[in-house]
């Protein structure tokens, strides 16, 4: 922490900030959060995000359901979670303040919006009486300042109604947060006239509203200390900042520009994983069909359809919709089509927690069907990676004609980071092969990934019928021979034990042995990979290994842990993978399972890693 | 054919569309002579062989595609319509072709059937109506008459059929119509304009299943009473029926009432001409609720063909459309479109 | 109320039917209305409360059940009626409502809510039609008009919607209905009207979602507007609408058309006098589309009743039957009955 | 096997036999081993069948895949399965006879049906020659019965149509091995005269038949030994034949009688599951309501609404169908309520083989639901087992509010066993208590057992909410604090856990330690028990153990385990009880997996246990 003055005010220089803004979901906080996020980019921060809305879409104002919160962490160096716990905090009513109290770091800096402070809204937000002089803040900086009434005074010469004026105020802390945080005002302003390019008027109060609070915070005697993040040492490239749902409908684009496969995605909206449609909806002249259908069902079955017609077929859903597919996905097993399914995992069971993030869908997406019917699991680990984990689903489905389970979740859908994106032509080409040749065409003969050939309608000559009822071996005729049957089983078992040979090997981050290995899937790539990086800086040594591939695991899986005394599985679920790690390779794990709807802490692994090497907590 | 698809340069014949399997269904099920007016009427249809798919469900009637030399496709109980829309969808060039039961399609599947009637995709269904579940050997189906008797109703059913046409109707399907396993040049007849009809076109074709309801439409079948009790629609004609061709329907308000042109008291010009075009659905809706009545005949023919945009051509215009407005999509620009920077 | 359940002693208010859970709709929902008018009437049918189920499927519609002080059951998206199905049969003596939204019910639940309507499951439906997606943030539905741009239509919808009465009317629903969120009276009897009608009956409320679809039914809320638009249906009048009530509905075959009585050439007598006891479907058929002609007002109310015995009474009635002919089962008769040795 | 002369016939006195009825599918082969295992359970052997109909309704006549048999064995003493092979063979035409004979013993006695190996059937049969004269048929104690001709003749002054008089030929059949094998044949009768009391023609026709048909075998030369198996000696009581689809059904009757409870049950007709939905639907006087839906989701919603009203709530189904119900299960689990859930496994993925057997819902059943969503997994061993564990699944779904998985499979279900039955008043009661009292209710707090009040509707003052988003703690409020959400998947994993106080132990069958467990579960108890007694027989120590709880297990499992030095799992899968066993004990444990559609047989089991203790095969 470096100090310099400047304006009269001193220049404390950090490497990392998690910040949170908190308010009604009517205050426009996610807005803020994203727009902080992308002009903390732009200047060369490495940075995480962690939105969090309520389940209502506009709960009555003030109350503490009804509080939305968007957590952003960035950093001069390179980082992989939203943060533990806020350093600062911005709560723009009562109720916000309430529900990320508990959260906050020890002396954390905490800005209120007073002018909320009202009796209404204390009593909403069940606070029997005012927390910024009732003691309750104790121990913390807090720094008041009246947003609403600043933000009235900034617009009073507009014609704009007291409801548009008060919309606008969140711009007011976003511009005051910019000038603590040394960030330029300039993108937002961009953002904003092209964004209300056709409400000129809306468009000036806000970039007016933003410029004010950016001036409050250089003027007022509040603040006396600003903070500068030095921008970050991220590999050359061009970035943009990517949450998990676009990353994975890019990516889907992607393969399909790869394959030379028109895109075909049949869905049905459910959070978190509605998005992805939305995107893909989007990008109509690239060719891609997205058919909203009555339900998951019919969501799969036309993507079923359109996989049969010779698409990169897609179906989006999350865990209950998953359940549904269930029936669907385990025809598509048995004819072998290529199908990618993506589940962006969310808090269960049932409706459970339907916007709070969760890995709970690891064994139904293994074992969730009737039958011996295996499928191909992949898991995306960050925001970004779900551009290559979309491609890599994409990729063996079409080459080993199979279905693919792309496991994502609410934390990295919704979550965002610094992307460095690729060259397009860089990428390597997925290839595909439709049959064509009359001469020795069988349905269900093999190649040497044991992949079936693909012969689509339109072919002259290769007319022939596949079904769900189980298929002769080579002719892929119906048959009800025992013999034939185990066979087929252990062939569609073998068939997605060998795309093993097409996967890369599992790697690890620090000594390939050692005491403790850290061995995570999917989101919670970042919360372990902090704890460890943690725990390397106070001495101790510890390994990460994360798995993107989960069914097959890739071929040196067993060889990898192994080299461990102890193997450490965090998971958000009650030890999904764990199981799975047992069975496959008799070890014993050790586990920490949280299922609070949340990405687990990174101290909480830290603790855990520190408890294991047998050090006091946190040394 | 009034399709977008690639016609036929060779003039085919029916055993061209026989595939190489045993045809499985019991020996005297009415499935047999569907499945040859199908085999004889598609050389007709003017779509090359390879260019025809045919979905099913599960059920006796879903083993269909395995006995026509065409793509094919067996899928699971219930889902044909919706593989169905995601074939044509994204292969507008495909004559996509759905086989199924009333079973699989009026109860299990009976969601996905509404809402293909109501995108109106452009997919043929004909629905084999035995009235009972054939394949798991005979439980009662939607379309069974109340107080029926079956495995699961030994003491009678207590539930109201569905009437297939009034719920296609319901559900907006473009093309509605009835025809019967043992009139073959009916049958022929109306899966040739099913061929020909652009959107979603219903069939539903009566089917004696004679292990487990044999019968259930004797009287429209047998030779001495079929004249009486099947009316048979066509376009611009009045609707006339019996042994004489000498009753006739008229309407009484919304009411069809048989009246006898012969008896003094009528004559042909009371009778109501069917009008298969019209736009408005109320006129095939009371067709379709004449069953409800069983002094009135059973119409067979086409209820209905409206012609609107199918859901294909909908999506096929869009794209074209947001091309020309934004050009073909450059990936690399959409990666670099929003909010980059470089390090 | 007609059904065989036990009525009230002691007069209950709205407020006894409101629950201590905070309602968590949108400020300026048309939700909030819908739960008014249903605590409004609900002293009024009848029924203890703790005789009453509200079953929902999920949507903001579907919190329903939560603010009401009833038994409920907040369910799975889509499966509302099948579960309403199941606790009427095996308890006929509770009053069982369904709270259901246009995507819960005629999406994902279409084969539910169909089959409920054929078998004439006695459960009262109340479909809270914004058509829209509310819960999920603003994707179109199916009853979502054509061209629609929402989050999965950037470009518009290409698909028709359904028409609610027309689907309820092709699966033979014995009550279907229609009112307001923003006409609270006319809510309210129609509300009541359900809860007396023993069979299912269906209720399509068009409701304003502030957020993602605002001013969908303004044309017929609007205070300038909606008497111009919407057309009150009553049970033997003449259907008569507009701001002077000069305006009718004449039938021009199976058209309606709209008749100036004051033209001079026309008068009340060419006015088309409802009756929603007509047990033919018709009538209601022409009703329900009545909104597919712009021209033409949106009738509200009742559009047609229908009494036929419901799947529970025939249930109930069925086992009675047996249980005189055969005795109630006596469970070790039951075991010995076939075919059995002694060792 | 001793001989004795009678009729101057010989004697021979057999242990056990396994005979094998096969023909068209028209040719009333059910009927005719079911009328046989009736007689033979009256003459007081043990026995167990084995039906196997083809997927066709009718197949065309004489084809290979249209070939229906019914396999049986019967014996002196107790027997636990239908018999690896087949002793003797009843073809009745060419194609029943190729399907069939590879399957038989060496030197079994087959008697065929000579009117039917005329040129046409030969041919659909595949016969490029007869059978009968080609040599084919070689070391075989073949008999030539012209029984159709015997048929006719014995009808030939009746006035039944041609087609009448040949559809009886089967009682000709029947008539024969009766007099074979000395049964009476009067309880045929018996059933006859019931059975067709409305076309007394028809009766006295088949009557007349099976006499001709019994008089034949003992006037004919061409059989001169005849067998006897003596009655078994089995505990006393009274006894009927009974399969696991009646069993179940006869089961949930009884649970229904013995809780007090009105029996709902909503189903959706499906293969080999069906049967249970027609027993249910005869029951009306017993106050049973049986709902077919219109899917399997509405089965199983409509019984959730049941179990909301108060009932003890059914759905019944197969794989396929309980892929279908995976979401509404979660539900169930949410809402804490009762449910019995029973599938009747039969071949997979997809549709598979409908009607074959398969152990491959294992997995689905423990995991194939979104989130964390453990219910309770029970399995059935034997046909009349079904009736105990239908009960048990009632009693415990009550007692623990908690949806109970019963698998069962397509081979119990169909086949049939002699049953001792109980008598109801010995049977337990299951308690169950409905929620009244106003005073202190809260929806979700809970018992010892873990378990939630059960306030059904029409309770005054009890009126409350539940549903799939997430409960709070004791008051059932929805609820999204991260906290109670981690707390609440806890509880239900804990819930279900402690059922295992409520359950039976492991019982092991032989000495308690060893070098060989076979463990087991659901249907393959009759393979294995064959098995084990045999090598027990030829000296050898090997102990078995049979799971029928799964989830939890019995709580001395691990104990049982561990004191054996190698485990074998026999599974109808690639190992999914091997998967489950492995991860929760970290056992390695030997496999023995076959997906052919069919019971496991007895003798491979027998191989594998003597390759593991390391003698040569058999000895
Ligand atoms: C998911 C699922 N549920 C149930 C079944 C069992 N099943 C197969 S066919 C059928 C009914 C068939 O009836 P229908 O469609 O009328 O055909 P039919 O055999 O009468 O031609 C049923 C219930 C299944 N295969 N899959
Ligand atoms: C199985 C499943 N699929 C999808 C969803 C997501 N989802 C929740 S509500 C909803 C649509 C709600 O629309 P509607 O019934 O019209 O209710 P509204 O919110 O408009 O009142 C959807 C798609 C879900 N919860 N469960
Ligand atoms: S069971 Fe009926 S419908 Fe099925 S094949 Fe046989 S006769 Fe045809
Ligand atoms: S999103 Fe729309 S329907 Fe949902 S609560 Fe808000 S205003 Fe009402
Ligand atoms: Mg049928
Ligand atoms: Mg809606």
């Amino acid at each position: 922490m470096e100090e310099t003055k400047s304006n009269g005010k001193t220049v404390q220089s950090l490497n990392d900030v998690t910040v949170m803004f908190a308010g009604d979901s009517g205050d426009g906080m996610q807005l803020t959060g994203t727009q902080f996020s992308n002009t903390t980019a732009l200047v060369g921060n490495d940075l995480s995000t962690l939105p969090d809305y309520p389940a209502e879409i506009r709960a009555p104002a003030g109350t503490l359901y009804g509080v939305s919160g968007f957590q952003l962490h960035f950093s001069s160096s390179d980082i992989h979670t939203p943060g533990d716990s806020p350093d600062v905090l911005v709560a723009m009513n009562p109720a916000a303040l309430k529900v990320n109290l508990k959260n906050i770091k020890e002396h954390a800096l905490i800005i209120v919006n007073t002018d909320s402070f009202d009796p209404k809204n204390l009593k909403i937000a069940k606070y029997d009486s005012n927390p910024l002089d009732d003691g309750t803040l104790e121990g913390f900086h807090v720094i008041h300042v009246p947003i609403t009434s600043l933000t009235t005074n900034a617009l009073r010469d507009t014609n704009l109604s007291i409801k548009e004026i008060t919309r606008s105020k969140n711009f007011f802390a976003l511009g005051m947060m910019y000038w603590l945080y040394n960030r330029p005002v300039e993108p937002t302003i961009e953002w904003i006239k092209q964004k209300f390019a056709k409400n000129p008027d809306i468009a000036a109060a806000n970039e007016a509203v933003l410029k004010a609070g950016y001036y409050f915070g250089d003027q007022t005697e509040l603040f006396t200390t600003r903070y500068s993040v030095e921008s970050a040492n991220l590999p050359k490239g061009v970035y943009r900042n990517i949450s998990g749902n676009e990353a994975t409908a890019i990516g889907l684009v992607t393969a399909s520009e790869l394959s030379g496969l028109p895109l075909f995605l049949g869905s049905y909206p459910i959070t978190p994983a509605s998005e992805i449609l939305q995107y893909l909806s989007t990008y109509k002249n690239y060719g891609v069909k997205t058919f909203q259908a009555e339900d998951e069902i019919s969501g799969i079955a036309s993507a079923i359809g359109a996989s049969f017609g010779g698409s990169l077929a897609i179906t989006t859903t999350s865990g209950p919709g998953l359940a549904l597919k269930a029936e669907a996905i385990g025809l598509a097993v048995m004819t072998e089509l290529p199908l990618v399914i993506i589940n962006v995992q969310r808090g269960g069971p049932s409706t459970g927690l339907p916007t709070k993030t969760e890995q709970a869908d690891l064994l139904q997406a293994m074992y969730g069907r009737n039958g011996e019917a295996p499928v191909a699991v992949l898991a995306a680990s960050t925001p970004s990676d779900c551009f290559h984990m979309a491609i890599e689903a994409s990729r063996i489905a079409l080459n080993f004609m199979t279905p693919v389970i792309l496991l994502t979740d609410g934390y990295i859908a919704n979550g965002a980071e610094p992307w460095k994106m690729p060259l397009i032509e860089e990428l390597e080409k997925i290839e595909v092969k439709f049959a064509t040749e009359v001469e020795g065409f069988f349905p269900y003969s093999r190649n040497e990934k044991l992949s079936r050939p693909w012969a689509k309608p339109g072919t002259p000559g290769l007319e022939h019928r596949i079904g769900g009822l189980e298929k002769a071996n080579i002719t892929g005729n119906v048959s009800h021979d025992p013999d034939n049957h185990d066979l087929m089983c252990k062939l569609r078992t073998e068939k997605i034990q060998r795309i093993q040979n097409d996967i890369p090997e599992l790697e690890v981050d620090g000594p390939s042995k050692g005491d403790v290995l850290v061995l995570g899937w999917g989101g919670t790539y970042g919360s372990i990979r902090e704890a460890v990086d943690r725990v390397r800086k106070s001495g101790y040594k510890v390994s990460q290994a994360h798995l993107k591939y989960i069914n097959p695991f890739p071929k040196n899986t067993r060889e990898v842990l192994n080299n461990f005394k102890h193997i450490l599985i965090p998971e958000i679920n009650l030890g999904q993978l764990a199981r799975i790690i047992r069975s496959e390779f008799l070890l014993p794990v050790i586990q920490l399972n949280q299922v609070r709807g949340l990405p687990i802490k990174s101290v909480d692994i830290q603790n855990k890693i520190l408890e294991i090497l047998g050090g006091n907590n946190g040394k | 054919m009034a399709n977008n698809i690639d016609v036929n340069e060779v003039k085919l014949t029916a055993k061209d569309f026989s595939s190489d399997q045993d045809v499985r269904w019991c020996p005297g099920c009415g499935d047999y002579s569907i499945l040859a007016q199908v085999q004889r009427t598609f050389p007709d249809i003017g779509v090359k062989k390879e260019n025809i798919v045919w979905v099913s469900g599960i059920g006796c009637s879903s083993r269909f595609p395995y006995y026509m030399n065409t793509y094919g496709f067996h899928s699971i109980h219930g889902r044909a319509p919706a593989i169905a829309t995601g074939l044509k969808i994204s292969r507008p060039d495909l004559s996509v072709w759905v086989a199924t039961g009333d079973g699989d399609l009026m109860s299990i599947g009976g969601n996905h059937f509404i809402h293909a009637c109501r995108k109106n995709i452009d997919i043929k269904i004909l629905m084999f109506n035995n009235r009972i579940y054939g394949l798991t050997k005979g439980q009662y189906s939607p379309t069974s008459e109340k107080g029926k008797v079956t495995k699961t109703t030994p003491y009678g059913s207590i539930d109201y059929p569905f009437n297939p046409a009034s719920l296609a109707l319901g559900a907006e399907s473009t093309f509605v119509a009835r025809s019967l396993d043992r009139d073959p040049k009916h049958l022929q007849s109306i899966i040739k304009r099913a061929a020909d009809h652009k959107g979603t076109a219903f069939v539903e074709i009566l089917q004696n299943c004679n292990i487990f309801n044999d019968g259930a439409f004797a009287l429209l079948t047998d030779k001495e009473t079929k004249a009486d009790h099947v009316l048979v629609l066509e376009h611009s004609k009045p609707m006339l029926f019996g042994k004489e061709n000498n009753l006739g329907i008229k309407l009484d308000g919304f009411r069809p009432v048989v009246i006898d042109i012969n008896d003094g008291k009528h004559s042909v010009s009371d009778v109501w001409v069917h009008n298969e075009e019209d736009h408005h659905p109320i006129r095939s809706f009371i067709l379709a609720h004449m069953t409800d009545d069983p002094k009135l005949p059973t119409p067979i023919g086409i209820f209905r063909e409206v012609i609107k945009p199918t859901y294909d051509e909908g999506i096929t215009e869009q794209i074209e459309n947001v091309t020309k407005k934004k050009g073909r999509g450059d990936l690399q620009k959409l990666l670099f479109e929003s909010n980059t920077w470089e390090v």
